[in-house]
């Protein structure tokens, strides 16, 4: 760690702007939401050379601080409090109102105020990605059988299963779509009995959306490469292929991973974004939706496991929707535990 | 004369009292040595130093004519020692053979060789004539029995020099009999044994010699044959002892307590307390004799309604309280006595002036809709400590357990005693104390029965039983063996009755 | 009876951690010693072995993860340390000892991995425990699927330390005088026993064996650590130690059971008449039941009678 | 010459060397200890020293704010504690308040105060029910309380939040907001601390404060309480319904904590939350307990320090320091409390030398040997 106490007064000279993020409690590097965020800030910081008192972040240890630090972080005079996921909504809520000077940035959330952004993510349609890529992967492996996880069932892990179930029987009709739920996002084991479960029924192929606890997935997945199966894990959020690598390296010191693609979340994009329109005066209240289009959401360009006629059909259906061919929706139809 | 251990110029002190001053005490081969003392006279701490128990704070140990540093169990054992503790040292849910090789465990193939064990433990029951099953769990045994486990853990590691802590305190008289058999026998075979007991009747039975100890003090070592009982009980507690309490003639009056054929079961619905009847009238001492565990203890409980009696009736001046809860028998005129004033009798961490309220705390005066009354409960405090002449640091404020046994004894008793009751249950109330405290506290009670209270006395001491008693019950297995008056009965008698002879049987 | 099937070896992945720990509390309270800290020990324990998996994988290759549960149980043992100085030598209440190093150990694993890995979870174990499948054994019908094809090896383990467990407490002196300590530590200082010997060893070996659950546990269900990777399974293991009557058999057994209750809920949609039910009501099983096997023992002396009783030779 | 140390002089001792342990890791770490004062002051008033001198009552609000439960929760052990009960099961007995509270605040319309007075004691009868089971199975067939409390804790979790997300509106991880009527939240309070989420729950912590204090050493039936908790036997045979005793502790101890999820959802929160991981209320207030002695004005300074604690971890987080230091620093300070007896000896060694009669020691282990009984068994 280091040791400076950054109290050594961060004044307006030192700092054109000044950005505080604050955490949930997953932590700063859960390597998902609030690190893809605090990555955009720190990208913005390092584009425009910003002095290191001139962004922080708190973390939060129980629910109890949201409140706290979002107000601690407008105290200390930050332009811009960024916080990321739909928890921190009611605790928004109240800081923006006292706060209105301040300039807020919620990702994955509403909040209505004057001086409050709010970034959403068109999750369904990356998502609708991954369900082409899954269902393309498997029917080359000769079965029909694909698998969801999520963190726990609601909105907001509903819009990427909904993707996810259109894109996978757009692309192959005769799909067999598995749907579970860890009912939370960091039970990792209960995560790994489930992607064993999906497996084991002949899944081959399982997009997980549920936060640490997909970590699990991921992990039986290793097990099952290990063993010399074959099956894959579509990632999420950020490229997820290096968390998927298991194995010996070759010679060029790659290793192999079961990470198929990933659907991408540029959290860091709306961070970076919302810094700049900040310091450029040019902050925009209200709901700023990051679609394929603004390429707010995607798939990585680098996916060493995607043959070539799937990345085609990944590009086809991306023109198709940012064309308004293909119309993803939002409601998702399996229930959890269950197939279609 | 060759001594088979030698206890010289011993001291032991545990911060705030010297259980041993100096005491020296020898014990002779092949001889049995009686250690005598009351309670607290520091022998059973003697007998742990012994048996590397207790560190002493000075003094030395010779064994066989050998100094002994640092003495420890196992270092007794390999020196041939061997104890049988006041409280048993059994694991009850372990086997007799489990018990008997725990710390000596014979070995086969890096497993205990229970068989080899086994066959040893019955080797030597059957020399003894012990009767005792290798396999039974302790916890299914009689206490008589857990004690012949105890004996064959010291034969088993073939100690020569065997102690015995208060053997008989638990056992019938035949069972003491029989101890004293196989204690015989023992010695017969050239082993040692330093026995203690309060019994002055078994040391004239067994022993050759008898040291006295007083407070810790080592007062002297008579040779038992040429000396009469007297004389010992002189010497344990440094007076001339006048084994009759001075008492008058008891004038009872209306009988208030009539216990009717009543049946206690403990938790486990064993019949601990059988078919048994009682009268206490007004002005007389009833004492209950028995043998520890014979079901008096369960008398008393269902008598102050900690436990229930399954059939027959209490009554207590003509009304039935069975049914009633403690509290409603304490109005109604119970005073209760408990046998361990710092289990049952007091709570320590309380003042003295709480303890004095412990049953009365949520009465008039001391408590108003629930509040209690400090100023009260301050007057009431004081005028007990007044009168029962209560000694204590902090008078009504001391913490009660900063005061001395003694004191602790009478504050309880002030306590009962204030609060005039028709029967005073009065259950082994001298255990523990030093001389002055039990002459005290037998003048009250008598003094108590002299006002016209019905006093029921429980003791597993015999003596003080027939001290003061006016009549004498004899408990024997639950079962009341015998109602007898204090002037037509003794010693050996009731010795009968407590081992399971129903009066008229006799032969 | 397929499902079934498929579900047995994840079951046997959580029963595994379950029964290990489990094994742990048994050596603990057998001694005399209360040990409710396991939830803390099983956290350390498995934090050090992440650690020592992700730093020493370049230098042991695949044999890594195995150095890494050593290294946790280790690690776990000293932890354990604490517990029994605290409540043998400083005669403090097993049970407030025990809750100090429960909330210490997600203090001290947090602030470690934060110092050591800048974040509040590992990275990914570079080396994991790879799953085998035995030989012939394997295709025994029913049985070879369900304990010896593609499962863990570390459920042999637990098996094998259940065995000598029983061994070592009902066959051979050291288990007797284990247990002599937690039913009547004066009996065992009358017969020579160093009753607080006795008792370091079982807080030890208790801590030991919480250690290597832990360290089995991060391994074998999740790819890093992190402060939720133990979620209670140290005060499951308690409860299947009461369940098991504190018996080595037993603990297997109600560990399996217990591992199956973790898991079901994974399956219950594909289980006719469990399907609709909640999954709060799957995972509230094991503690449910550990009460309710309370008020079925509570008649029956099962447990140790000294445990959480603090030892005074009555010397100083 | 003094015959023990007092506890609260043990309490002060273990708090200050919590503190040191403290220092010591941070300064061992390569972190300015300076970290921890500034986090302190700031977490206490709001001072900052690169805004010298500026004052924020908000933090002030705040810290009082994370204290409420955790005194609630110190006062249930400590309640327990004194009838001779481990009540290790507050943290499920917060929840299930929590839970009741903000069922009967949206299940139930009723107008006004009335309406949250009504949350309030739902919460707190909810809790007591938790702490009945482990009471009633204690007194009627002695199973150790503290694997009952355990395990409650952990269903008690599950089960509140079934119930939580059963109620109408609920998402996954939270209900609706409360209405109005049911909160606990002042405008008042907020606006004096500039803003701080400080609530009515303080008018609930005060009164159970003086509860505490009343019942346990004015009421009689407190008396039998202590009597209970200081020697069962005793009290009982001196006519205390000491199984009754037992379970009553064990409701109002259930009920305090109950308190404390009340103010926690309807002034903290204004909502339900589904709950993943314990959020330690019920292990803060066993340390509160101890610190506290077990004395009402001791219990409420232990738990606004363990409550500032809380507020600090963020705030040396953000200077760098892993925030996970107030953890070890909290723990540390219950484990030197549970070191009592070493912290006492080590003193005596080195204080004087001369003996005196102290058979209140000795005496005091037997006790306490009673007292402490129990563990893992049935
Ligand atoms: N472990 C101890 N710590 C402090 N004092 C003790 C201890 N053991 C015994 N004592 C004290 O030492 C004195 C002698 O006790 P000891 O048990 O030796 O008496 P005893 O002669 O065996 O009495 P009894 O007839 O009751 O068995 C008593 O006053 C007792 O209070
Ligand atoms: N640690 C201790 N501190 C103070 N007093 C003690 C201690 N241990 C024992 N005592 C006291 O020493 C006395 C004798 O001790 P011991 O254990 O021999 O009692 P006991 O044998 O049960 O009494 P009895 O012979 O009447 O049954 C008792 O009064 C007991 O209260
Ligand atoms: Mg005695
Ligand atoms: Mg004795």
């Amino acid at each position: 760690g280091s040791s400076d106490d950054g109290d050594d007064s961060a004044k307006d000279e030192t700092c054109p702007i000044k950005i505080g993020f604050v955490t949930d409690m997953g932590g700063i590097d859960d390597r998902s939401f609030n690190q893809g965020s605090w990555e955009g800030v720190e990208k913005f910081a390092e584009d425009n050379k910003l002095d290191k008192s001139c962004y922080t972040f708190l973390e939060s240890k129980t629910e109890a601080d949201y409140t706290t630090n979002l107000s601690t972080l407008a105290d200390d005079g930050n332009d811009i409090v960024i916080a990321a996921g739909y928890l921190f909504v009611d605790a928004m809520t109240d800081v923006a109102s006292q706060y209105p000077d301040t300039k807020f940035l919620i990702i994955d959330g509403v909040v209505e105020a004057d001086n409050v952004e709010s970034a959403l993510f068109a999750a369904n349609e990356s998502s609708y990605l991954a369900g082409v890529a899954a269902a393309l992967e498997a029917k080359e492996l000769g079965s029909n059988d694909v698998g969801f996880i999520g963190g726990m069932e609601g909105e907001v892990i509903g819009a990427f299963q909904a993707g996810f179930e259109e894109g996978a029987l757009a692309a192959n009709p005769d799909v067999k779509i598995h749907v579970d739920y860890v009912g939370s996002y960091d039970d990792a084991g209960k995560a790994t009995t489930l992607a064993a479960k999906q497996y084991d029924a002949g899944v081959k192929v399982i997009f997980h959306a549920a936060g640490n606890a997909g970590n699990g997935v991921i992990k039986e997945a290793q097990t099952r490469s290990e063993a010399g199966d074959i099956v894959y894990v579509v990632g999420v959020d950020k490229d997820q292929y290096e968390t998927g690598e298991y194995g010996e390296a070759d010679e060029d010191g790659n290793k192999k991973s079961v990470i198929l693609t990933s659907a991408l979340k540029r959290v860091d994009v709306a961070t970076y974004d919302a810094a700049q329109a900040v310091m450029d005066d040019k902050f925009e209240a209200g709901i700023t939706t990051y679609t394929l289009k603004e390429e707010g959401v995607g798939y990585p360009e680098e996916n060493p496991n995607l043959s070539d006629d799937i990345k085609a059909a990944l590009d086809k259906a991306i023109e198709d929707i940012i064309a308004g061919d293909i119309e993803v929706g939002e409601t998702p139809t399996i229930s959890n535990g269950s197939t279609n | 004369m060759e001594y088979a251990v030698e206890m010289l110029n011993i001291t032991k002190e545990f911060p705030g009292i010297k259980a041993n001053d100096d005491v020296t005490v020898r014990l002779k081969e092949g001889s049995i040595h009686a250690l005598l003392g009351e309670n607290g006279a520091g022998k059973s701490t003697l007998m742990s130093i012994l048996f590397g128990l207790y560190k002493p704070t000075s003094g030395e140990i010779k064994v066989k004519g050998k100094l002994i540093e640092d003495m420890d169990p196992n270092l007794a054992t390999e020196l041939h020692i061997g104890m049988v503790h006041q409280h048993f040292k059994l694991v009850e849910s372990f086997t007799v053979t489990e018990n008997i090789v725990l710390g000596q465990e014979p070995m086969k193939n890096h497993m205990i060789d229970y068989k080899t064990a086994k066959k040893k433990i019955l080797d030597l029951s059957d020399q003894y004539g012990f009767k005792v099953d290798p396999d039974a769990k302790i916890s299914d045994i009689s206490v008589g029995t857990q004690q012949k486990v105890e004996i064959l853990k010291m034969l088993y590691r073939d100690a020569e020099i065997l102690i015995f802590d208060e053997p008989t305190a638990v056992l019938t008289p035949q069972e003491i009999d029989d101890l004293i058999a196989i204690m015989k026998k023992l010695v017969k075979e050239g082993k040692s044994i330093l026995l203690i007991t309060h019994k002055l009747q078994e040391i004239k039975a067994v022993a050759d010699e008898c040291s006295i100890l007083r407070r810790g003090k080592y007062i002297a070592t008579v040779n038992v044959a040429d000396t009469t009982k007297e004389e010992m009980a002189e010497m344990m507690v440094g007076r001339n002892v006048n084994f009759n309490v001075e008492k008058g003639p008891a004038h009872p009056g209306e009988v208030v307590l009539d216990v009717k054929n009543i049946d206690v079961c403990d938790e486990d619905k064993n019949r601990k307390v059988k078919d048994f009847s009682l009268q206490v009238r007004a002005g007389e001492i009833v004492g209950v004799a028995g043998v520890d565990g014979n079901g008096q203890s369960e008398l008393i409980y269902a008598l102050c309604g900690l436990m229930k009696n399954d059939k027959g009736s209490i009554n207590l001046n003509g009304e039935d309280i069975s049914n009633m809860s403690i509290k409603k028998r304490f109005d109604k005129g119970v005073g209760h006595i408990p046998e361990d004033r710092h289990k049952y009798g007091l709570v320590l961490d309380f003042l003295l002036k709480e303890n004095l309220v412990l049953q009365s705390y949520s009465d008039a005066p001391y408590s108003k809709r629930g509040i209690l009354q400090k100023d009260e409960i301050d007057k009431h405090a004081d005028r007990l400590i007044e009168i029962f002449d209560v000694r204590s640091g902090e008078g009504k404020d001391s913490l009660t357990r900063s005061m001395s046994g003694g004191n602790q004894q009478k504050a309880i008793i002030a306590r009962e005693i204030e609060r005039k009751p028709k029967l005073l249950l009065v259950v082994q109330p001298t255990r523990g104390l030093d001389v002055g405290a039990i002459e005290y506290i037998q003048k009250r009670i008598i003094e108590e029965r002299d006002k016209g209270t019905a006093v029921l006395l429980v003791s597993l001491d015999l003596d003080e039983i027939l001290d003061l008693s006016d009549k004498i019950a004899v408990m024997h297995d639950g079962e009341c063996t015998a109602f007898l008056d204090r002037s037509e009965t003794d010693f050996r008698d009731i010795g009968l009755y407590m081992a399971g002879t129903k009066k008229g049987e006799e032969s | 009876m397929n499902l079934f099937l498929q579900m047995f070896p994840a079951a046997l992945i959580m029963a595994t951690p379950i029964v290990i720990a489990a094994l742990g509390g048994l050596f603990s309270e057998r001694s005399g010693v209360i040990n409710i800290a396991l939830e803390g020990i099983m956290l350390v324990g498995a934090f050090a072995t992440a650690t020592a998996t992700i730093l020493l994988s370049d230098t042991f290759g695949n044999f890594t993860p195995w150095i890494g549960v050593l290294v946790g149980a280790i690690v776990g043992c000293a932890y354990s340390a604490i517990h029994a100085f605290v409540s043998i030598n400083l005669k403090a209440d097993q049970t407030i000892s025990g809750v100090a190093l429960n909330m210490l150990s997600t203090g001290i694993a947090i602030y470690l991995c934060q110092l050591i890995f800048d974040g509040q979870r590992t990275p990914n174990f570079p080396t994991n425990i790879a799953k085998i499948s035995v030989p012939i054994l394997k295709d025994i019908p029913i049985l070879g699927p369900m304990f010896f094809n593609n499962t863990y090896p570390t459920f042999f383990i637990a098996v094998a330390l259940v065995l000598i467990t029983y061994f070592l407490m009902y066959k051979t002196r050291f288990g007797l005088r284990l247990r002599s300590c937690g039913e009547f530590p004066q009996a065992s200082a009358s017969m020579g026993i160093n009753v607080a010997k006795m008792r370091y060893i079982g807080v030890l070996t208790s801590g030991f064996l919480g250690g290597l659950a832990g360290g089995i546990m991060v391994l074998t269900t999740n790819i890093q650590f992190s402060a939720s990777v133990i979620h209670g399974v140290g005060f499951i293991a308690l409860g299947c130690l009461v369940f098991g009557k504190w018996h080595p058999l037993g603990c297997l057994f109600t560990g399996v059971f217990f591992g199956f209750s973790e898991i079901i809920s994974s399956y219950s949609g594909n289980i006719p008449g469990l399907s609709g039910l909640p999954t709060e009501f799957f995972y509230s099983i094991p503690y449910v039941l550990t009460i309710i096997a309370l008020i079925l023992f509570a008649k029956r002396s099962v447990g140790p009678k000294a445990a959480g009783k603090i030892y005074d030779a009555g010397q100083r | 010459m003094k015959k023990t140390l007092s506890p609260i002089k043990i309490s002060l001792i273990s708090v200050g060397l919590g503190l040191v342990l403290g220092l010591i890791i941070l300064v061992i770490s390569g972190y300015s200890p300076m970290v921890l004062f500034n986090a302190m002051l700031r977490g206490l008033v709001g001072f900052t020293f690169d805004n010298f001198g500026n004052f924020n009552l908000r933090n002030t609000g705040e810290f009082i704010v994370s204290s409420l439960p955790i005194i609630l929760t110190g006062l249930s052990v400590a309640f327990a504690y004194r009838t001779g009960m481990f009540n290790i099961g507050a943290e499920g007995q917060v929840m299930v308040g929590a839970c009741a509270s903000i069922c009967v605040a949206i299940l139930v319309p009723l107008p006004g105060v009335i309406h949250a007075i009504a949350c309030v004691v739902a919460g707190a009868l909810a809790g007591a029910i938790w702490g009945l089971i482990p009471g009633f199975l204690k007194s009627r067939y002695k199973i150790n309380e503290v694997v009952v409390c355990i395990m409650l804790n952990y269903f008690g979790m599950y089960f509140s939040n079934f119930i939580l997300k059963s109620l109408p509106g609920s998402s996954i991880s939270k209900t609706v907001i409360i209405p109005e009527s049911a909160s606990l939240s002042s405008d008042f309070l907020s606006s004096i601390t500039n803003n701080s989420r400080l609530n009515w729950g303080i008018l609930i912590v005060g009164l159970a404060i003086f509860a505490y204090w009343f019942i346990l050493n004015k009421t009689s039936f407190g008396f039998s309480l202590r009597a209970t908790g200081f020697n069962e036997d005793a009290a009982q045979y001196a006519g205390m319904k000491t199984k009754r005793n037992v379970i009553y502790s064990m409701m109002i101890a259930g009920a305090l904590a109950g308190l404390a999820g009340a103010v926690i959802s309807l002034g903290t929160f204004n909502m339900g939350r589904v709950i993943g991981a314990f959020e330690n209320y019920g292990f803060d207030g066993i340390a509160v307990a101890f610190v506290g002695a077990f004395n009402a004005i001791g219990i409420m300074l232990a738990g606004l320090l363990f409550g500032l604690l809380n507020v600090m971890a963020p705030l040396m987080q953000a200077a760098g320091v892993p925030k996970e230091i107030n953890q070890i620093i909290s723990a540390g300070i219950v484990l030197f409390v549970a070191m009592q007896y070493g912290i006492v000896l080590l003193l005596s060694k080195f204080g004087k030398k001369k003996k005196k009669p102290d058979k209140i020691e000795g005496d005091g282990n037997k006790i306490e040997n009673d007292k402490v009984e129990g563990g893992v068994k049935a």
